[in-house]
């Protein structure tokens, strides 16, 4: 049966490149899977491209990216209290694209999805549709959103089972099972891992298919 | 001049809801009025990191840092309340599902623009907007909950913002530490007005002209609303 | 506490009118709701447009609403087989508009996430792109798809609480949960009725908030 | 000529998958290469309406009609299944995320355009089309399965089909009860054929030139490929 079961942490982060785009999971640190952000920072990648909705507050979280100096740019909602980033972003050292969340985690379904974009009325009349193409539809004007996908996918998940499906837990599930459609590879960091058969198929949030690594938080 | 306090602003917000729907409480001020709620309402609170039917607040050392409300604030779940991820809780919002938001503002207009996610002016600071313009364009009914002067005494309620819009034409309804008023096709309506403030005074801080309503509301200092 | 169970399937379809735009749950059996159906024939409504993912069969199913002539047009992804709606359909009786299913269900999901519309590859360079906006984004051409809304839902659940949380059973979940946040009124027929708190609230699959009555199949 | 039986057809298909990846069977005869997969398999089928992993048949008396595939036809769920609504099952499709699909078809042509929904001659009875174009477009792999010929001997790969297209230019491999042809850039090319059948008898019955491989494998009467 397939199994998707890696080691650890480091084994999780395999492939990440300089350049790469990332996407992670989590809404503060609710589904932030904080020990591949450790192990990713072990690999000493630069130049990526972060999509998360936070940037990190002072704590040991996306911060930990920061600090390191592996981010090029990040796009994301809500950068606010975010120390490291803050530092390198009024120094001009990170590039920052601030979305809208509900536009963020849209643009992210629709990567996931292959869609090539959608009609959002979210953002009409202000600083957040410039630059972008208009259209209207029903007789009503929408921004034209464009997918976001990334190289890796890396989220907090609550179980897992071996071949691969997830669930997640409480509010920690948030951007997760968007993000975890959207990326060339999925890494989910879970607290447990269980056989294959023992989550309830009505319950399972993200199937297997979209998850191509998991492991268990040490 | 008299003002309400935060406390009392959030319980006279509380005492305008409807006895049953589903409200969104922005972050910071406008949270608050979640604990003004009467026991026994049928509201359901929702927050936009993908939950329905928010509980109390958790006593002190039972708090979950996976059970937060978008404010990043520990919170617990009511009976009948669901947890569902971010497309899910976004259409909520975006759809039309919502009955009413309760947003913080910096400026609204006459015409009910709101700004609320950026004065502008940073100082080079990364500026954050998280769900701000979603809950604005989507929610059925938006209310506002701010000040009504700025910490200069500047007006707030304004002819047109100066800040950045988060949304144009969306707010119905304003409830400030002195006043209530309503945005209307004819322009403001000044509904009610702090005990021992005088519309004269309500309007010389406010930046746009107010009408007052047939017969003006006098709000007392707890928050409560007569007449 | 919220509470929208209503006493019967005569109860649940109150307020349906002629004209009025239908979706219904199901694909094939499983998902639909065949108590709602035989109340609809009850009210005696007629021009009704449907969206369903079939026409209905030869036995008690949607065919129900065709041979009581309620249905002025069906949107619909795959209606062969049905034999009262086939009847109609040559006749020239009854319209279809014919969608692609995965687009059909997205249309039905842009109509309830308050979307403008989507941009699809599905259907390029084939009769499904005709009379549709084409759109350059990307670098790719697509369709842009509408989204598609009702005044009402009827939908087929396993179980719903009082306050009108609703989970599914197995594959009669399909097109049911999009469908319940993309009208006017939702209303959803279940097995049985629990009471608040009774449901998972990690498995609910449509919270409460799209839902606007639930009645037991009796 | 010979051909080979719809089981052995779709027993070769079956031999013909890689051990793993998620796969969807069309609805029709595709659906029994699920009948030919090795016990010890990893693929995982999916269905449209909403499943993962489907296991056998269920035993006779044993179907539940709530648990159904894309042809409506009882299942099973194997261990490590997962069901979802059809919005995540065609973001499976439409995404990528599947692997292959195993399609029936009218026509194929040279380069790879599909006609699977309808003839265009209904004599009036309604078109259905399903999720045949969200498949034909979605899935990373498509192979299509149908018999080299129509009833009337006329051939269904064909320089360009004349049927209404399901999508273009996205076959990769005909698997027919005479044949397996691959799509390639430069055109058909017959990987494989039926015993007691010559490949100028397989390209007499074909609307499109075919190249024979380098080495033409041959399928036994049972679907078993060799060479």
């Amino acid at each position: 049966m397939r199994n998707v079961v890696v080691k650890d942490a480091t084994a999780a982060v395999a492939g990440l490149k300089d350049g790469h785009t990332v996407m992670i999971g989590g809404f503060g640190n609710a589904g932030l899977p904080l020990a591949t952000l450790r192990a990713i920072v072990e690999t000493g990648v630069r130049d990526l491209t972060l999509i998360s909705n936070n940037a990190g507050t002072v704590e040991d979280d996306l911060t930990l990216l920061f600090r390191a100096r592996m981010v090029r740019k990040i796009i994301c909602s809500y950068p606010r209290g975010a120390k490291a980033f803050t530092d390198q972003y009024r120094k001009g050292e990170v590039e920052l694209e601030l979305v809208p969340q509900g536009t963020f985690i849209e643009r992210i379904r629709a990567g996931g999805a292959g869609l090539g974009g959608f009609l959002s009325p979210v953002g009409l009349g202000t600083d957040f549709e410039t630059g972008k193409e208009k259209i209207t539809a029903g007789g009503r004007e929408y921004i034209l959103e464009l997918p976001l996908r990334a190289d890796f996918t890396f989220v907090k998940g609550k179980l897992a089972d071996t071949v691969g499906n997830v669930t997640y837990n409480m509010t920690a599930r948030n951007h997760c099972p968007a993000m975890a459609t959207a990326a060339e590879t999925t890494v989910v960091e879970v607290d447990r891992i269980v056989e294959a058969g023992a989550l309830d198929p009505e319950s399972i949030v993200t199937p297997c298919i979209f998850v191509d690594r998991v492991f268990a938080r040490a | 001049m008299k003002t309400l306090g935060r406390s009392e602003l959030a319980r006279m917000v509380a005492l305008h809801l409807p006895r049953q729907g589903f409200v969104n409480l922005g972050i910071g001020a406008p949270n608050e009025v979640g604990d003004y709620l009467p026991a026994d309402t049928d509201v359901m609170l929702h927050s936009e990191n993908g939950i329905l039917n928010i509980g109390p607040r958790p006593p002190k050392g039972e708090e979950d840092w996976d059970l937060i409300n978008a404010g990043k604030i520990p919170i617990t779940l009511a009976k009948g309340g669901a947890f569902f991820d971010s497309n899910l809780s976004f259409a909520m919002m975006r759809g039309g599902h919502l009955d009413i938001a309760v947003l913080g503002a910096f400026q609204v207009s006459e015409k009910g623009d709101i700004a609320n996610w950026t004065t502008g002016e940073s100082n080079g600071a990364p500026p954050g907007v998280g769900g701000a313009v979603d809950l604005a364009v989507g929610a059925r009914t938006i209310w506002v909950m701010m000040d009504h002067t700025t910490k200069e005494g500047g007006p707030r309620i304004v002819r047109a913002c100066t800040f950045p819009l988060t949304a144009a034409r969306v707010v119905s309804r304003i409830f400030t530490n002195i006043a209530i008023v309503d945005v209307t096709p004819s322009g403001l309506v000044l509904d009610a007005v702090l005990e021992g403030v005088t519309p004269a005074e309500v309007q010389a801080v406010t930046g746009a002209e107010l009408t007052p309503a047939r017969s003006l509301r006098r709000i007392d200092m707890t928050g409560s609303v007569a007449g």
